[in-house]
């Protein structure tokens, strides 16, 4: 049955795929890329990755889709024919291809119980989550727990694109007065959207802090939470326009949370030191290991989000303050 | 198995909404189909967390019944007034 | 068996499919803007890649079923792998994205060739 | 064709975030939450009231009783309104698949002015939606109370003309 | 003083003395060539104060560093280094008279750079000389190059510069493609650098190997200026007259030859390179670039170009003489880098004197020039017999061990060449005096006669310096005991043969 | 009793979910065969409303009294309030940009 | 828990952690100052370690708590050590003199941004070395190529977006090779760990999947490296980058990806030794040509910053084709020369910092007599130029000399090789050479006035001046001792080499 799917899924994939490339129409790739991640996402769940393709689902299908439109917005939505450098590529390409290819017919296949990556580390998380950490979700454990330090690094990374972006769009954090003469925008002379979206909005935050929260029960946890909190507001400052959001969660509540959430991930790995343990060995932190690894992960996975969210929110309000007059005006 | 037929509808609506945004031809029926895609999406992770038995599963539908709108939503905001100049052309 | 055998290899197949769909918009492309969607169709390759080696026959996504013995359940490793790379993905893209903005603004073009004509 | 775009600005304070509204917002957001959440550890459930006050606390912020306040109000009238709604929407969607599954295709495309001008704003997306709902009928534009309306069959144009459903909606807002 | 702190400041000495030029510059000019006068006699007693030891056959050492194992930078005294180590510093006393007058009297820019560079080039040398093994030698033949390149790039215009391009290039370049690159062998088979007297490759090597590493060093030598790698020293001839007697009789050629020797003599050993018939070819040659320059500076006719393409003939003398591979034959070599020496710091001297008061470069315009300069034409005359080879000049001395080596050696090419290059000096060397003295002077070429048409003697500095230089040239021919007694210590066989 | 209920909701449901996939395969195939822009938007409603509605319920009356069914409501209700939205949205934008539907327009109420 | 065995870990989380709180207090002072004194600790620690790493010690951290495989565990070993000293070296000497020429390039507000970005860059680069893992290794890459995009992104020029945006879309090209190539061994290993994955890749080292892993690693390492045919991305990055930032991506930023490859080839696949040597034999040729092409076309180069850029990419060859010859002699030669390729480039790119506070162009053609109004600048520049020739008493000389013997030992292939390196060499000289030249020129008759003008304005002793200085005494100091990289590099090389020491 998952094969069917499977075969179904990957199918259309390939097809949206290369609709993306084929279209000269930049406007209609990004809304296709909207598809190629849905479909994914939903490959993801197929291949019974719930977590991964609730992240797929919040950040491809949601927070890219509509990075890439305000980028969009801000430079052009028709790609120039072009026809260089094909030969090249195609023979790129084309060995990449038979490389991989080469490769495959020794792998195990699709769902075989007896490959090696089951076989190894993997059955330490299965077997012992439970017990060490006292809830289900395996994936936050490893996430937060086992391998909670590629997970630092990960909230760094965001940290670093966030920055990035406002330093590359030179977006000043706070509030000067250069981006309050933007122009009204936002959706709010239309009504139907508007009065959905403010009933969506607090519906959206709640269910992103529902996946914050149940991170240790079910699919979840600090990204996916994340990126759908910042959908949330996004959809508001959609609506709203520019400034009305910056009203609701100003610049430097954005970059704060950012910041609050890399250094609280970071604390409490330092806390953890001082209190005796290695770098984010949270069973130090009180007496029942259990215990403090729960809340040691609460308070990571809390960090995550906070920073992911933050990001997010960062990154898209520098491009969408960037009106399409002032590009004109700094050629 | 009723849910593998209903998934099965749905994965066939999925491709006829892909040829529809491959096809176009304007931009708008382009969007059209992508929206539709998205809810289909909602639509079929539903049925399949019912489909494995998962039913705990279904914040991931609820995520996309949330989410989906807003990619919509910001093709309008941000093109409120451009769509027209070179969107309609490109019915490639 | 043979078929099967042949089924199972198709994702890694589709994976190298759009390992190469996405490199090709980004070695051939002009436009900076295809070269972005490129990549991370490219990226989105990868990711499958690992997500299918995750797949247990007969097994379940990793959230252990309390009180369910003999449950398979699929490898949650490769999953965290991915959810982290997920989200390099997208910080990358948003640079990425932020770059072009700036070209766009400099030199008024994200067309590649038309950027290396200007200087 | 450039609709006037003429409808007020919304004004911070427009929000009626009475504490009666709060209240039963509150009650909405703590019963989705234990609806959804099903775990219930103390930790959890703490973790819930943190989140259900935040999310408040952001919705107020957020102008979310502009018009949201109206809907709350309603709220006790709504499950009779979706019961007529969907009943709608069965007969409609018949009569759609009709013409999709005919050999040929019979449609008549036709465009039609609605009147809920009577309605508040809630009222008047309530309408929208509803319309856009039930196949066949697709609401294009709403300005000044005027919906414009666009219907697959020239007969679903005629009935929308009859204003039941304006007045439908008019007894929900009472 | 213990000989290894004589060393250690016979290195430091000059260094300092730079960087007190370099202070003293900004000061006053009469400070700063006090300075230089200081440092040069002060160096010239230390090394001097080394020689007894040597003659007496001790070897004092230092090991300054070990950079890597096996690598260091390491000094040590044997006769061939003190025999330049003394040479260098005592000309440097006589070079830094002559170019107090010379730079004054030319009114030159940039004169305490001139200096620094100077005193750097002569710690290079020093350094240079008391090596003890390839790699400090190596070390201090690039700080040798790169210290000369300012000096010879001095005047600063577009011309000198290109020609101090070629300076640079030549001599970096051969160093670092190939005597870089047979150092590195060297270390590589021998596990070591370090000069042993009697050579350190013995028995290493396949003797195809051993020709091919010689071949590397004498090329990768660019400072003996063997052909082809010549075309730097008539290139560095842009240069003021004191560097080039720096280059061609002080420091810099003198540096080639000793490497070629001390490499022959201390690495290969010459009685194990003698048994090879593979090293035969570096007295042809060597005897080919003698001939040869020897012609090309009979078709020159500017006096500091010929003097340039004689010393690449006199160098491959010192090069043919090592290369003859008998004692004699090394003694006469180190003999003749002595000889060389003053006789052509002498030629230069005066070619210097001649520019600076009568602004005459060419051989054309040297008409009846005794009459006005008659010591500095004196000088010339007593350098250009040196060169020669006729008694009594030091150039007789070393021509005598030469030509008894390859006697020795039964090496008939060598004793031809020998013969026929004397004829050959002769004949260019000869006219110029002939016209200095005996015939008139003819204005009508002189085309300065502008600037200086009444001309007598150059400034009383450089004259003295010359004539210094002129009376050692003599002096050698007599009082050359002590030189032949060091130098008979680098081929203790002397006898066995 | 209880059996047959079950058995009876079973049976509801099921009809229900046929109902639902009907309807989503002939929204796919309106999506296809209309003719414009706008009419298009009539087959998709078609799937995001009636579909949605049928195959919710059904799973609803599958999941029994649950928070799965809890969660299904919700699910449903957000996709019945987005789904529309975004249609309006879309023909709005559609609209104003210019692109006029090629319908009859029916003018003054038929007093 | 004894301080010290934490300093693996502090290593990386200091400036880490450092960087949202540079974010967070804005004044700009502040910024710099707190960054260089995070640089400064940053050193510290690492100079703590190399101090352990030379008392014989491998130093393990478990983070999380976590055992090896199943966590991620950090392990420094000598190899490890030189890069480390590398990285923070090169951060903590170009921070400090970072000042001046920062406030010239960068306005204001942005700095505090800026030099976060510099503390990632730091952090990643760092926490690419002392990791054990192959994922965390690409996580620490990201946030490496990440802060590196910010900080060559703050150039002045335009040229820079686009030189940037190709340095994006490479290094991304190149973090997702890694990507499939660690996926394709962990699914033939079941680990992520290095030590791990070295032991259960035995036995199954001729499957296709861990052939291809092996090739789409080295690619992937390659581009980030640089390695000649893949090296398009770096020079123009280079060029456009602000000075400060060049200084410190020159010396470090390319030789964390050697690091890495040099690691998964010798580690991973070193049980299979025929790949070894197959790997070997694909490098030799493109390093060989690497070194020869970049070095012409940096002959042939008339911008400064971009000449010296192209004799980079011919140093990363000169680096890998130590490593291909495989032998104990030629790692060490490879490492070595990592550590003084860091400091000649790191001196002659804050020579080129310094320029730039006075000319506003860096064409060689226009610094023409530059030495006449900057001195000590312009004699850096020479001791600098001299130890990346290779002149002895410099740094450079003592890594080509032990890569000349390592060729040395291969025989008589060997001289092809010797010949190649003397001849780059050669080519050093030319085009160091010609920059010398023209810095040290006599201006021209003509233009006396000028030249006047020129030299009343001193040259102003600043940070930047002094950590010039300073890098280049620390150039001619390792060339005469360089016991301390000498001693690291031989460890490296045993321990990549697995021979018991």
């Amino acid at each position: 049955m998952t094969i069917v799917f499977a075969i179904f899924l990957l199918t259309m994939l390939v097809i949206t795929a290369v609709a993306i490339v084929q279209s000269s129409n930049l406007f209609v790739s990004v809304m296709l890329t909207s598809i190629f991640s849905l479909l994914m996402s939903t490959n993801f769940f197929v291949l019974d990755a719930a977590d991964v393709a609730l992240t797929e689902a919040a950040v491809g299908a949601g927070i890219t889709t509509v990075i890439f439109l305000s980028a969009l917005a801000l430079t052009a939505t028709q790609e120039k024919p072009n026809r260089s450098g094909r030969g090249i590529a195609l023979i790129v390409v084309g060995l990449t291809a038979s490389l991989i290819i080469y490769a495959t017919f020794d792998k195990p296949r699709l769902g075989d119980p007896d490959a090696p990556v089951h076989q190894h580390v993997a059955p330490y998380y299965l077997d012992n989550t439970m017990e060490q950490m006292g809830f289900p979700n395996v994936v936050t454990a490893v996430l937060s727990s086992y391998r909670g330090y590629d997970t630092l690094g990960e909230v760094f990374v965001v940290f670093a694109a966030c920055i990035g972006v406002l330093f590359i769009l030179d977006a000043r954090t706070g509030t000067g007065p250069k981006y309050v003469t933007r122009k009204m925008t936002g959706l709010r002379h239309h009504l139907i959207p508007q009065v959905v979206g403010r009933i969506l909005v607090p519906f959206i935050v709640l269910f992103g802090l529902y996946v914050q929260f149940h991170g240790e029960y079910g699919p979840g946890g600090g990204f996916q939470a994340g990126a759908i909190i910042a959908t949330a507001f996004i959809l508001y400052s959609l609506l709203e326009g520019e400034q009305a959001a910056l009203r609701a969660v100003p610049r430097s509540a954005q970059l704060g949370l950012v910041i609050c959430g890399a250094l609280m991930f970071g604390m409490v790995g330092v806390l953890c030191m001082i209190m005796g343990g290695e770098f984010l060995d949270y069973s130090v932190l009180m007496e029942n290991p259990v215990t403090a690894r729960q809340i040691g992960i609460i308070v990571i996975e809390a960090g995550v989000g906070m920073a992911v969210c933050g990001a997010m929110l960062s990154i898209f309000h520098a491009f969408a303050a960037r009106s399409a007059e002032d590009t004109d005006e700094a050629v | 198995m009723i849910f593998a037929g209903v998934s099965c509808a749905i994965l066939v609506t999925m491709v006829l909404a892909i040829a529809r945004a491959i096809k176009g031809p304007t931009v708008y029926d382009r969007l059209l189909a992508v929206n539709m895609f998205g809810t289909k999406t909602a639509l079929l992770l539903a049925v399949i967390a019912f489909l494995f038995g998962r039913a705990d599963f279904l914040d991931l539908a609820l995520a996309y019944a949330l989410i989906n709108l807003v990619g919509v939503l910001a093709v309008l905001e941000f093109f409120q007034n451009r769509i027209d100049a070179n969107g309609d052309a490109s019915g490639d | 068996m043979k078929l099967f055998e042949f089924l199972g290899y198709y994702n890694y197949w589709v994976f190298a499919i759009l390992l190469m769909i996405g490199f090709y918009a980004v070695i051939a492309k002009a436009n900076l803007i295809k070269k972005l969607i490129g990549l991370s169709i490219f990226q989105s390759a990868v990711f499958l890649m690992y997500i299918s080696m995750d797949k247990v026959e007969g097994g379940t996504a990793p959230i252990i079923k309390p009180g369910v013995v003999d449950q398979l359940y699929s490898n949650p490793l490769p999953q965290v792998l991915i959810l982290t790379a997920i989200v390099v993905g997208v910080s990358t893209l948003a640079l990425g994205l932020a770059i072009v903005v700036r070209i766009k603004e400099r030199y008024g073009t994200i067309e590649e060739n038309e950027i290396l004509d200007a200087d | 064709m450039q609709p006037r775009r003429s409808q007020c600005l919304p004004s911070p304070q427009r929000g009626a975030a009475t504490p009666a509204n709060l209240f039963i917002f509150l009650v909405v957001l703590v019963l989705a939450w234990l609806l959804w959440s099903g775990i219930y550890k103390p930790v959890v459930l703490g973790l819930g009231v943190f989140s259900c006050l935040l999310t408040l606390f952001l919705a107020r912020r957020m102008v979310f009783f502009a018009q949201s306040s109206e809907l709350l109000s309603m709220i006790r009238r709504l499950p009779g309104y979706w019961l007529l709604l969907v009943k709608d929407i069965i007969v409609s969607s018949w009569n759609v698949t009709k013409i999709v599954l005919a050999p040929k295709l019979v449609i008549q495309p036709t465009m039609v002015d609605t009147d809920g001008a009577k309605l508040g704003e809630m009222g008047q997306t309530i309408l929208g939606n509803s319309i856009t709902l039930s196949p066949g009928t697709v609401t294009l534009d709403i300005d000044d109370g005027r919906l414009l309306v666009h219907c697959l069959l020239k007969k679903d144009a005629m009935a929308l003309k009859q204003d039941d459903i304006v007045d439908r909606i008019k007894a929900l807002e009472s | 003083m213990s000989p290894q702190l004589a060393i250690m400041l016979a290195l430091v000495v000059p260094l300092v003395g730079a960087a007190l030029i370099a202070i003293t510059g900004r000061l006053h000019d009469n400070l700063r060539e006090t300075v230089t006068l200081i440092t040069a006699t002060l160096l010239a007693v230390i090394v001097w104060s080394l020689v007894p030891l040597i003659l007496d056959g001790e070897r004092p050492e230092v090991t300054l560093l070990q950079v890597m194992p096996g690598i260091d930078i390491g000094f040590r005294v044997e006769p061939l280094g003190m025999l330049f180590a003394t040479l260098a510093s005592s000309l440097w006393i006589i070079n830094s008279i002559y170019s107090i007058g010379y730079m004054r009297g030319n009114k030159e820019k940039n004169q305490t750079r001139f200096y620094i560079c100077f005193a750097l080039a002569i710690t290079a040398t020093m350094g240079l000389a008391f090596s003890a093994n390839l790699f400090t030698l190596f070390l201090f033949y690039e700080l040798l190059t790169l210290s000369t390149y300012p000096l010879v790039a001095h005047k600063g215009d577009a011309g000198t510069v290109k020609s101090a391009r070629v300076y640079l290039g030549v001599l970096l370049s051969t160093s670092i493609a190939l005597l870089l690159t047979a150092i590195i062998w060297t270390y590589h088979v021998a596990g070591s650098g370090d000069f042993v007297l009697g050579g350190i490759l013995r028995g290493l090597m396949d003797p195809a190997s051993v020709g091919l590493l010689l071949a590397l060093f004498v090329f990768g030598v660019g400072k003996a200026a063997i052909m082809p790698v010549h075309r730097w020293l008539p290139a560095a001839m842009v240069a003021p007259t004191p560097v080039s007697a720096l280059l061609h009789a002080v420091a810099v050629v003198k540096a080639g030859v000793f490497t070629i020797t001390k490499v022959i003599v201390y690495i290969f050993g010459a009685d194990y390179l003698f048994s090879l018939p593979q090293s035969g070819w570096l007295v042809y040659l060597a005897a080919f670039t003698i001939i040869s320059a020897s012609l090309v500076a009979l078709r020159q006719t500017n006096l500091k170009r010929l003097l340039a393409y004689s010393t690449i003939a006199q160098l491959s003398y010192v090069i043919m003489a090592a290369a003859i591979l008998k004692p004699m034959a090394e003694i006469g070599a180190a003999v003749h880098m002595v000889a060389h020496a003053f006789g052509k710091i002498t030629l230069f001297f005066a070619a210097g004197a001649i520019y600076v008061a009568a602004k005459k470069t060419d051989i054309a315009q040297l008409r009846g020039i005794g009459r006005r300069m008659p010591w500095t034409m004196a000088a010339f005359s007593i350098g250009a017999l040196s060169m020669i080879g006729v008694p009594p000049t030091a150039g007789f001395v070393s021509k005598w061990y030469i030509l008894g080596g390859a006697l020795q050696a039964g090496h008939y090419v060598a004793i031809f060449t020998i013969i026929a290059s004397t004829v050959l000096n002769a004949a260019y060397f000869l006219p110029i005096v002939y016209m200095a003295w005996f015939e008139k002077e003819d204005t009508s070429i002189n085309t300065n006669t502008s600037v200086i048409k009444e001309h007598g003697e150059a400034p009383l500095l450089m004259v003295l310096a010359l004539t210094i230089t002129a009376a050692l040239t003599i002096g050698f021919f007599f009082f050359n005991g002590t030189v032949i007694e060091l130098e008979k210590q680098i081929v203790p066989r002397l006898d066995s043969s | 009793m209880i059996e047959w209920l079950l058995i009876v909701v079973d049976i509801v449901s099921w009809i229900l979910l046929i109902i639902g996939s009907i309807c989503v395969l002939i929204g796919g195939i309106g999506v296809l065969r209309m003719p414009d822009f706008y009419s298009r938007i009539h087959a998709a409603s078609l799937t995001d409303t009636m579909a949605t509605l049928a195959l919710f319920s059904g799973m609803i009356l599958q999941a029994g009294f649950s928070l799965a069914a809890a969660k299904l409501f919700a699910i449903m209700l957000f996709l019945l309030l987005t789904g529309p939205t975004a249609t309006y949205a879309l023909a709005n934008s559609a609209l104003l940009s210019g692109h006029k539907p090629k319908a009859a327009v029916l003018e003054k109420k038929v007093e | 828990m004894d301080f010290a065995q934490h300093l693996p870990a502090l290593q990386v989380i200091v400036p880490l952690l450092a960087a949202p709180l540079i974010v967070l207090l804005q004044p700009r002072g502040f910024a710099w100052a707190a960054t260089t004194a995070t640089a400064f600790f940053s050193f510290a620690v690492s100079i703590a370690i190399a101090v352990r790493i030379l008392a014989g010690d491998i130093l393990r951290y478990e983070m999380g708590g976590w055992f090896a495989p199943i966590g991620i565990e950090l392990r420094v070993d000598a190899f490890s050590a030189i890069v480390l000293l590398i990285i923070s070296g090169a951060a903590a000497i170009s921070l400090i003199a970072a000042r001046n020429s920062i406030n010239q390039q960068i306005e204001d507000h942005r700095q505090p941004l800026f030099f976060a970005a510099w503390l990632l860059a730091i952090a990643g680069l760092v926490g690419m070395v002392v990791t054990a893992d192959a994922f965390n290794i690409f996580v620490f890459m990201e946030i490496s190529s990440l802060a590196g995009y910010i900080l060559i992104a703050g150039g002045p020029d335009r040229r820079t977006l686009p030189a940037v945006f190709k340095y994006l879309i490479i290094g991304t090209i190149g973090a997702t090779f890694y990507l499939i190539g660690v996926g394709m061994i962990y699914m033939m290993t079941g680990t992520l760990n290095l030590e791990d994955m070295a032991q259960r890749v035995v036995g199954i080292e001729d499957q296709r999947p861990i052939l291809v892993a092996a090739a789409f690693v080295f690619i992937g390492l390659a581009l980030k490296a640089a390695l000649f045919p893949l090296h398009v991305w770096l020079p123009n990055a280079y060029t456009h980058a602000p000075h400060m930032v060049t200084v410190f991506l020159a010396a470090c930023g390319t030789k964390v990806a050697v690091y890495v490859l040099l690691r998964f080839q010798f580690s991973i696949f070193q049980s299979f030794g025929e790949h070894l040597l197959q790997f070997a034999l694909f490098l030799m040729p493109l390093a060989l040509l690497g070194i020869i092409v970049a070095s012409l076309v940096a002959m042939f180069e008339g911008h400064l910053k971009r000449m010296l850029a192209f004799s980079s990419v011919a140093q990363i060859g000169y680096i890998l084709m130590g490593a291909s010859l495989m032998s104990d002699s030629g790692i060490t030669a490879s490492t070595l020369h990592m550590f003084n390729h860091a400091l000649t480039k790191g001196a002659l790119f804050l020579a080129v910092a310094k320029f730039a506070t006075q000319y506003a162009d860096l064409r060689i053609d226009s610094l023409k007599s530059a030495a006449r109004s900057m001195p000590l600048t312009s004699f850096a520049f020479v001791i600098a130029g001299l130890s990346l020739i290779g002149v002895p008493g410099t740094a450079g000389f003592i890594s080509k000399w032990q890569l000349i013997m390592a060729i040395m030992e291969t025989g008589n292939m060997g001289f092809i090789m010797v010949a190649i390196v003397v001849i780059s060499s050669l080519i050093a000289v030319g085009y160091i050479w010609r920059v010398i030249e023209t810095l040290y020129a006599i201006p021209t008759d003509d233009l006396p006035d000028d030249a006047a003008d020129v030299s009343v304005k001193p040259e102003k002793i600043d940070m930047l001046l002094i950590a010039l200085i300073f890098t280049v005494a620390m150039n001619i100091y390792f060339g005469l001792v360089p016991g301390l990289p000498l001693t690291l590099a031989e460890l490296s090389s045993k321990i990549l080499l697995k021979v018991e020491f």
